[in-house]
């Protein structure tokens, strides 16, 4: 029987794999999930499984594989800015679909893309409001510590310019960088400390990326920041990179996500119940983009059917306007843009491991492709639907690029 | 007696707080803000189960019943109204009242003025600097109460300390009491006295702010100095993590020759071993957790040290006298164990919990010693001093020498070396082993933990001279403390790149590393 | 009579016509055959075998300097790399007011990270000459001074490898930075033409192809000129006994310099090839892993053979090609084995050990019986 | 011969006085320190152009270290080194001083391992050196006899197309004979010869500097004293980095210092 | 004690040793004499192990040891005093010595004193790296050290070459005494001649890989080895 391939494209060896083998693992049993319930138009689907080992040029390799060679229907995958970057190129010259569910920079909006994670507006802003409100602490001082790559740069480009139109001034903004799988935290931990004593309440913003993570984490304790002195809060710290770390120190720190693994709702109770059996252990936990592959391959079933066929064309036309229910109530809706809309959620870091949410906004956000706050961008728009431009400039009114 | 003075005092501070609201009502509120002025309230109320109420609320075992919005906390197996203390009934609607930082730092500061009167001078410091952070002016009754009868004099010191802090944060405080508060904050010296200070710039009074610009002058001064030692400190310590990462190969390495690239992955198996250990640890005797780095580092030399006698012998025997190969060889080798341990553990980081005398932080005449980084630091001191020894002065070192330096002749001796190298290849991946229980401290215990380490360690060895386990100790420490005291100018990358710079440039200079062997003995 | 090797011995007959039958095919059974045949190559094939002879011209670079000069560089990815740059910059260049932003000047990534003005390095870079002179000339200066310092001050072995890799590392680190105006860690990407050709389209995939085999053979041809002639054996005497050749008068560091230079230019011109064909250049072809394997492609085809170096550059990357397809989860252990295997059945490689087992004695006695890298501690000093 | 040191005053100062000497290589008060123990002190020597000269003395009484220091490759700490006439070797490195005439045999033998031995010969054959000119010249015709000439005389014509490291010992030791040939230096430095050869062979050495000698200074270290007699010169005895007596053979052996360090009963 | 039956030896494919037979007997000199590069020391090689033989037998005190590991020769007692003299070159000239002591029990591991009353200048030298020494010092140091393993048989390759004239004679006294203690049996290979003929008892002529003259020195006509010692 004839069955509908779907491309897996994340990387299970090297420095990605830490991260994105779960999304495999998430996206081969979302798929054998669907089959159960028979498939998508009556065709079984079948995932194609491939290893771009966290080398950028072998992601448009692989991609374009999964695309010439195994005529994949969609392909879901790709963690990092560069890897999407890598695969964009053959996205659009092989015209087929890519779902990317990691939070990101935002400033891009392709026809071929469908961004499933958060744009900087659904995680970042509302996390420094929560930090500056007084339930947050009413944080004045702020120090923005990155990964240097394009992700955090961006993030703390918007953020800057977002505090300032708050009122916080220069001198209270420190800003730092430091290069991937930064492992020895001791001088910039201690220079928080420092920027932290001056008197008025300080908290850290951090885009800190993967591996580094943990031993900032660790130096963090060791140094003896509580959460209730200088709280530290992170984009890309979920539920699995805690698993890694003993979190008893680091109660009270924050994340902000879309998702999180503590939120009580029946979908997402029982979708943490399959996933634990899917991995044959108890103590798998879920995270923020396995949530986004959820809504993502479900909106692509979505679309399927309502387009009738799983020609990437016509499916790329039927998404926009689909909806989803998230695993974390709500009902996420694919924009005209290609993002989705979400809900934000902050939570603390509890003993456990899990996260305590203690704020969320009231309604679903709207993912933007480009920031109102950044210079170049603010009179951009994509529009797939109407315009059929990703970067139309409502100034000049034409589409940019070619 | 102690109880009843608290008691006491706290009476005397309470009728001023007579008109607050019910602070049992507010904990069961639903806002954080009401629990927050809950906990205040409970503090200052002098109620006596405050101190029972709020170790429950900090530890989530406070509950609230809707029905009712009584309090209730759990103990042990039972439930206990919070308010009557009487026993209570359990039921399946109770919700734990929520702690956010907010709360969490009430908490604190509320602990701080109910442990002033603690009996325990450990607790009275604690809560004195808990003071000190808040600067409640609430507080100030308890702390004068606390000042007049206090012995310990450090304790002394941090209530004073907190006083003036109080007091210097407290609108209204007379311009006298201000300017001498100033010198009490000034001898505290640290970056939070600075803060306080400078935030007396625009105090109204002239006599202040000079004070107030006198001590900050002081304490800068005194902040630079601090600074530079402890960014030598951290020198130090980031030397030792480069030492322990590199000891090893300076004998796979340094002695034998093999270009060893799985070096890394001996480390991960000594990092992993030491993860299993605590499972194991966790599950059959939880008592012994505190011994689990100790029962690790044999552990960890035995599994890394025999994993580097099989490569030893179904792979680097081969490829005497063909040291290149070896460089091929052992990155196979390196690949397939990355992806061995990535198929057993997964890819995710595996937790290695630090034993209580691993965490925490001391001050050492203000500066400020993570227990952790300074047992390291020995550690590697320990390990290096007891491999020169094992090479320098026992008979098996001079057999791994001699095998090392000519093995056709070292045979013709009577050496077996087939043995020797193998116990050499195996001392020098189980030293790596070792250095992984340390790393599985401070870094992610994962596949590519070892990769993280490869450079550096080669670096180090080449940098210090290969085969010269002094030049290996000397260059750990050069390249640490030199990074790190550039850390602070230039940033982590441009200090990075600025050293490896540095250490192209030295090799110019010193083509055979720091400690390079002289004479005819070491030419080709 | 010593006379000399021929230019082209049998093995490299053997080889350019292969290259040659290989260059000719591919363009006929991706464009002139029908999509449908059973014989038609797809064109994602085509880019993927291009870059596999770009790696192959980076090994081929590489063999000229380990396998007959003795420097064991651990940095020949940060030449590569740095051609693949000035390619990419000329590429970003050519996109002109295309760029989301639709900025004429900039690329992307210098207007959302706020540049005002185009970074002076980055002039130039809009002339196809000056990009190509760029990709000759930043590899080769770049390993001249190094060499230069290196060899002259006599750092050899195992340390010269670890320096070349620590550059090659300081390298990376600071390309991460977005500080240094090329991209970050995003690198360079959304190429869209090359020369007025689109990149994208078959056609151009097809005459890259062919350039990229062009260079190689060329790449080719240069080494075997320069390991044929006197210099040739006289780098071979200078990687068996370096200071015994400054006794009799040369000057090691001087033919060191040379060959390491040419060898960089060409690793330069790979990497310019590379780039067109996959579509990014990122910090992270510096890494110094890439180096690593480039010397194990070199290992496993046989070093000092040259042939032997395309060959194995081009028999790994298919095998990773195709493991990473066949068994994501476990592709690393059949690399990892077959390195082992290779080192310990075939000592010389692959085309080493033909050479060897078809008799050829004199071929293979090339190598050295020890190689140089390790420390030489087993060496007696009474020597020179 | 006439060998004494003359200092002429240069125009750029005393400082810079230029030194002149007719002899073809001057050593004079040499001192070579190695980790404090001191392995040449004060050693002085002439040697005059043509002049064959045959330096015994004990082992490790500075032999070799003489020869390093000529050559470039130990640095002495201080002392006097010129070649022909101005060349002040202590300035120079090997290659420059290769480059003057100077030739070497080293005690323990170094081919190019890897090198056929008509290459080694072919390699070290007098002619240009630099780097881009061996890009694209190549020996000629009347080259290739030479090097026949010199592979017969050291007796390894048969061997001429072996790797050189499938030689034996004693067979490496004519090879670097012939190396040394091949150079056609003015001056020759040849440290143990004879060591491994048959006596036959020993004598017909002898007989091969002899011939080269007069046309070549030869500088010769040996242990051999039948060799030593036969070559028929002038001899150095060294001792503790010094000279300790020199003279014809004949004298030199009868010394009872000599006797008593060297010789033995 | 010492008996090699018709050894074959090759290096890849070019045979070095055809057919090679000796014999060496306790408290006897037996030495090999030859041209260069006829197999002298490749039958060195072959009897102390770092040369693998295709066939033939070598026995010691009758054990055949043709297969054992070079170590276990060593242990068995048969030390080696290589050509080229293959100092330890970072160990200094004490622990060069000390690593004589590998085939020892631990009560006999000391250095006998007759060994610097044998080469002074060891003694003065002990701290000092063996690479560091110069090229005569280093052989003298070979020598001793192959005499710290107390052998049953000693196999000497070229001990002279490089020494000076009074040490040389030294070493014939040297080993004078040790053959007149009778316990141990000294396989020499020389080039000069006439030092090596008054040490012998017996001796054996190589050429091209074969043994052509053989015998007691009783019967040892000095005009017939010469001739196969000439070119
Ligand atoms: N690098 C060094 N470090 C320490 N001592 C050294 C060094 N090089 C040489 N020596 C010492 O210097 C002395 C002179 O050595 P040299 O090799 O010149 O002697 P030689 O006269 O050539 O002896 P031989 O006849 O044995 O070759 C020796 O005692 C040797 O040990
Ligand atoms: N490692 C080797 N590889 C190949 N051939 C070798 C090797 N060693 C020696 N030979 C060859 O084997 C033959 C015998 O060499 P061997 O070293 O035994 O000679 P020898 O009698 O000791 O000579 P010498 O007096 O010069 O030391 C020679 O022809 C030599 O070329
Ligand atoms: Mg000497
Ligand atoms: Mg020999």
């Amino acid at each position: 029987q004839e069955t509908i391939k779907v491309g897996i494209l994340h990387s299970l060896s090297g420095t990605m794999a830490i991260s994105e083998t779960t999304l495999k693992d998430a996206m081969l049993m979302l798929i054998a999930e669907q089959n159960a319930k028979g498939g998508v138009l009556g065709k079984k689907l079948e995932p194609v499984v491939v290893d771009p080992a966290s080398n950028w040029p072998l992601f448009a390799e692989k991609a374009r594989e999964l695309i010439s060679k195994d005529k994949v229907a969609a392909v879901f995958g790709c963690w990092t800015s560069v890897s999407r970057k890598s695969v964009l190129p053959v996205f659009k010259e092989l015209d087929n679909i890519l779902f990317y569910p990691v939070q990101y920079e935002g400033e891009e909006s392709e026809r071929n893309v469908f961004y499933t994670g958060a744009a900087p507006n659904q995680q970042a802003i509302p996390a420094v409001d929560y930090l500056m409100s007084e339930d947050g602490g009413g944080a004045k001082r702020w120090v923005l510590e990155g990964t240097d790559y394009v992700y955090p740069r961006t993030t703390n480009k918007i953020l800057e310019a977002y505090l300032k139109s708050k009122g916080v001034k220069d001198e209270d903004i420190l800003i730092n960088y430091t290069p991937f799988g930064f492992s020895d935290w001791q001088t910039e931990v201690s220079k928080i400390k420092a920027f932290g004593s001056a008197g008025k309440k300080t908290a850290v913003v951090s885009t800190i990326n993967g591996d580094a993570n943990v031993p900032f984490y660790k130096e963090l304790g060791n140094q003896g920041i509580k959460a209730t002195d200088i709280p530290v809060v992170a984009f890309s710290v979920g539920e699995e990179e805690l698993a890694g770390i003993d979190a008893k120190p680091l109660v009270g720190h924050l994340a902000a996500w879309n998702y999180f693994e503590s939120i009580k709702t029946p979908e997402n109770e029982a979708f943490i119940k399959k996933w634990q059996a899917f991995k044959k252990n108890p103590k798998a936990v879920t995270n923020d983009p396995m949530e986004a592959h959820y809504i993502g391959f479900n909106m692509w079933v979505k679309a399927v059917e309502k387009a009738g066929t799983t020609d990437p064309d016509k499916v790329i036309d039927a998404l926009p306007g689909i909806e989803q229910k998230n695993l974390t109530g709500g009902t996420a809706t694919m924009l005209p843009n290609h993002h989705i809309t979400k809900p934000v959620f902050i939570g603390e870091i509890e003993a456990n491991g899990q996260f305590d949410v203690v704020w969320k906004t009231d309604t679903l956000i709207p993912g933007e492709a480009w920031s109102k706050q950044l210079e170049g961008s603010k009179d951009l728009e994509a529009d797939w639907v109407k315009l059929k431009c990703g970067n139309y400039n409502t100034k000049t009114k034409t589409c940019g690029g070619a | 007696m102690l109880r009843l003075l608290t008691l006491l005092v706290l009476l005397l501070a309470a009728p001023a707080l007579a008109q607050a609201p019910d602070p049992y009502g507010q904990l069961a509120g639903d806002g954080y803000a009401e629990i927050e002025a809950g906990v205040s309230g409970l503090a200052a109320s002098g109620d006596l189960r405050a101190d029972a109420i709020l170790s429950a609320l900090s530890d989530g075992r406070l509950l609230v019943r809707p029905a009712d919005r009584t309090l209730l906390i759990r103990q042990g197996g039972t439930l206990v109204d919070a308010r009557t203390g009487a026993a209570a009934a359990d039921s399946p609607d109770l919700k734990p009242v929520r702690a956010n930082n907010r709360v969490r730092r009430a908490i604190e500061a509320a602990r701080g003025q109910l442990d002033l009167a603690s009996p325990d001078p450990g607790k009275r410091r604690i809560a004195a600097d808990a003071v000190f952070k808040a600067r409640d002016a609430a507080a100030l009754p308890a702390l004068d109460a606390a000042l007049a009868r206090e012995t310990s004099a450090p304790v002394r010191q941090a209530l004073t300390e907190a006083r003036a802090a109080v007091l210097l944060a407290r609108p209204g405080t007379a311009e006298t009491d201000r300017i001498a508060a100033i010198p009490a904050i000034q001898a505290r010296g640290d970056g939070d006295a600075m803060g306080i200070l400078r935030g007396l710039a625009a105090d109204p009074s002239e006599a202040v702010r000079n004070a107030a610009a006198r001590g900050i002058a002081a304490i800068e001064t005194r902040l630079a100095i601090l600074g530079a030692l402890q960014n030598v400190w951290y020198g130090i310590s980031l030397g030792s993590v480069l030492l322990l990462a590199a000891i090893g190969l300076a004998i796979t390495f340094g002695v034998m020759g093999v270009i060893n690239m799985a070096h890394g992955e001996m480390v991960m198996l000594g990092a992993y071993t030491t993860y299993g250990v605590q499972e194991v640890i966790r599950t059959q005797a939880p008592s012994l957790f505190g011994w689990s780095l100790a029962i690790s580092i044999p552990c960890a030399f035995l599994v890394a040290g025999l994993v580097g006698v099989l490569i030893e012998r179904f792979i680097i025997r081969f490829l005497y006298g063909r040291p290149l190969e070896t460089l091929l060889a052992t990155f196979g080798v390196s690949l397939a164990l990355q992806q061995g341990v990535r198929s057993i553990f997964g890819p995710t980081n595996r937790e290695v919990g630090a034993p209580a005398f691993m965490s925490g932080a001391f001050d050492f005449y203000g500066l400020s010693i993570t227990w952790g980084r300074m047992w390291i630091i020995a550690f590697a001191l320990a390990v290096f001093l007891g491999l020169l020894f094992v090479l320098r002065r026992t008979s098996f070192g001079l057999k791994t020498r001699a095998v090392t330096q000519n093995r056709r002749m070292a045979a013709a001796m009577g050496i077996r070396t087939p043995y020797v190298d193998a116990l050499t290849f195996g001392l020098g991946s189980g030293i790596a082993g070792i250095a992984g229980v340390a790393l599985s401290q401070i870094d992610n215990v994962s596949p590519n933990l070892g990769q993280g380490y490869i450079i550096d360690s080669f670096l180090v060895v080449v940098f210090g001279g290969v085969g010269n386990l002094w030049g290996t100790l000397v260059a750990a420490l050069t390249l640490g403390v030199v990074n790190k005291l550039a850390e602070p100018y230039v940033g982590a990358v441009l200090a990075k790149i600025g050293l490896l710079v540095f250490i192209i440039l030295f090799i110019q200079k010193r083509p055979r590393g720091l400690f390079a062997l002289k004479g005819r003995a070491v030419e080709s | 009579m010593p006379s000399r090797a021929p230019l082209i011995d049998l093995k490299g007959w053997i080889f350019l016509a292969v290259l040659a039958a290989f260059c000719g095919a591919v363009p006929v059974l991706n464009l002139a055959v029908p999509e449908g045949s059973g014989l038609h190559l797809p064109t994602y094939l085509v880019s993927l075998f291009g870059k596999y002879l770009a790696y192959a011209l980076l090994a081929v670079s590489l063999d000229l300097v380990w396998g007959y000069c003795g420097i064991l560089s651990l940095g020949h990815a940060a030449f590569f790399a740095l051609g693949g740059y000035a390619m990419g910059m000329y590429l970003m260049r050519q996109i002109g007011s295309r760029g989301v932003y639709g900025n004429p000047v900039l690329p992307d990534f210098m207007v959302f990270l706020n540049y005002k003005a185009l970074p002076w390095y980055w002039y130039g870079f809009d002339h196809f000459a000056f990009a190509a002179l760029m990709v000759l000339l930043v590899p080769g200066l770049l390993a001249f001074v190094f060499g230069w310092l290196a060899f002259r001050s006599r750092v050899t072995g195992v340390y010269l490898s670890i320096i070349t890799q620590a550059l090659t590392y300081a390298l990376m680190l600071a390309f991460f930075r977005n500080d240094m105006g090329l991209g970050g860690n995003n690198g360079l990407t959304d190429f869209k033409d090359l020369l007025g050709f689109s990149v994208q389209a078959q056609g151009f995939r097809v005459g890259i192809f062919v350039a990229t085999g062009v260079a190689l053979a060329l790449g080719y041809l240069i080494a075997r000129v320069m390991t044929v002639s006197a210099y040739g054996k006289i780098l071979i005497a200078v990687r068996d006994a370096e200071s015994r050749t400054r006794f009799l008068g040369y000057r090691p560091e001087h033919f060191k310099t040379l060959a390491f230079t040419v060898s960089a230019m060409m690793a330069g011109v790979a990497g310019a090839l590379y780039v067109p064909q996959v579509g990014i250049i990122n910090p992270g072809e510096f890494a110094p892993t890439n180096s690593i394997e480039t010397v194990i492609w070199v290992a496993v085809g046989g070093r000092g053979t040259l042939v032997g170096a395309a060959l194995g550059a081009v028999l790994v990357n298919y095998a990773k090609t195709v493991l990473t397809g066949v068994m994501p989860d476990a592709w690393l252990f059949a690399l990892g084995g077959l390195f082992v295997v290779v080192t310990l059945f075939l000592p010389r490689g692959l085309v080493g050990t033909a050479i060897e087992r078809l008799g050829s004695r004199r071929a293979a006695a090339t190598l050295p019986p020890e190689p140089d890298i390790a420390p030489k501690l087993a060496e007696e000093g009474q020597g020179s | 011969m006439s060998t004494d040191l003359v200092e002429r005053p240069d125009a750029r100062g005393p400082a810079n006085r230029k030194r002149e000497t007719d002899a073809l290589l001057y050593l004079d008060d040499l001192r070579v320190t190695f980790d404090g123990y001191k392995a040449l002190r004060g050693l002085s020597l002439t040697l005059a152009r043509g002049e064959l000269r045959a330096i015994i003395g004990p082992n490790g009484a500075g032999k070799t270290t003489m020869m390093d220091c000529i050559t470039g490759k130990t640095r002495p700490d201080s002392g006097i080194a010129l070649f022909d006439g101005t060349h002040d070797l202590l300035r120079s490195d090997e290659p420059a001083i290769a480059d003057l005439g100077i030739g070497r045999k080293f005690q323990k033998p170094t081919v190019f391992e890897s090198h056929t031995v008509a290459d080694n010969i072919l390699l070290a054959l007098k002619g240009p050196r630099a780097a881009f000119a061996s890009l694209f010249g190549w020996r000629n015709r009347v080259e290739a006899a030479r090097i026949d000439a010199l592979l017969e005389t050291v007796g390894l014509l048969a061997h001429r197309g072996r790797p050189a490291a499938d030689l034996s010992h004693g067979q490496k030791q004519w090879l670097e004979i012939g190396m040394l040939l091949a150079q056609d230096p003015k001056l020759l430095l040849v440290d143990e010869p004879v060591a491994g050869m048959t006596d036959a062979e020993t004598a017909e050495t002898a007989r091969l500097l002899r011939r080269i000698a007069g046309e070549h200074a030869v500088l010769v270290v040996e242990h051999d004293m039948h060799f030593v007699r036969d070559l028929g010169c002038r001899v150095t005895c060294l001792h503790e980095g010094a000279v300790l007596a020199e003279g014809s053979i004949d004298a030199v052996s009868a010394d009872p210092r000599v006797v008593e360090v060297y010789l033995g009963r | 004690m010492l008996s090699v039956e018709g050894i074959d030896l090759y290096y890849g494919a070019a045979q070095a040793l055809r057919g090679v037979s000796l014999t060496a007997e306790a408290g006897q000199v037996t030495t090999v004499l030859g041209r260069n590069g006829v197999g002298k020391t490749s039958l060195m090689r072959a009897i102390v192990g770092q040369q693998p033989v295709r066939s033939g037998v070598i026995r010691l005190d009758g054990r055949p040891i043709q297969n054992l590991a070079p170590y276990d020769r060593a242990r068995a007692g048969i030390a080696f005093v290589p050509q080229g003299r293959e100092i330890f070159p970072l160990l200094t000239v004490k622990e060069n010595l000390e690593t004589g002591f590998a085939p020892l029990k631990r009560r006999d591991r000391h250095i006998p004193g007759e060994i610097y009353d044998l080469f002074p200048v060891l003694k003065d030298m002990l701290h000092r790296r063996g690479g560091d020494l110069s090229g005569g010092q280093q052989q003298q140091l070979a020598i001793a050290r192959a005499l710290v393993t107390r052998p049953k048989l000693l196999v000497l390759d070229e001990p002279t070459e490089g020494i000076q004239p009074s040490i040389i004679k030294d070493i014939g006294r040297a080993i004078t005494y040790l053959r007149s203690r009778g316990e141990m049996a000294i396989v020499l290979v020389e080039q000069y001649f006439a030092w090596a003929r008054d040490l012998c008892d017996s001796y054996a002529v190589m050429d091209r890989g074969q043994v052509v003259l053989a015998g007691p020195r009783a019967g040892m006509v000095e005009a017939d080895v010469l001739r196969w010692m000439s070119v």
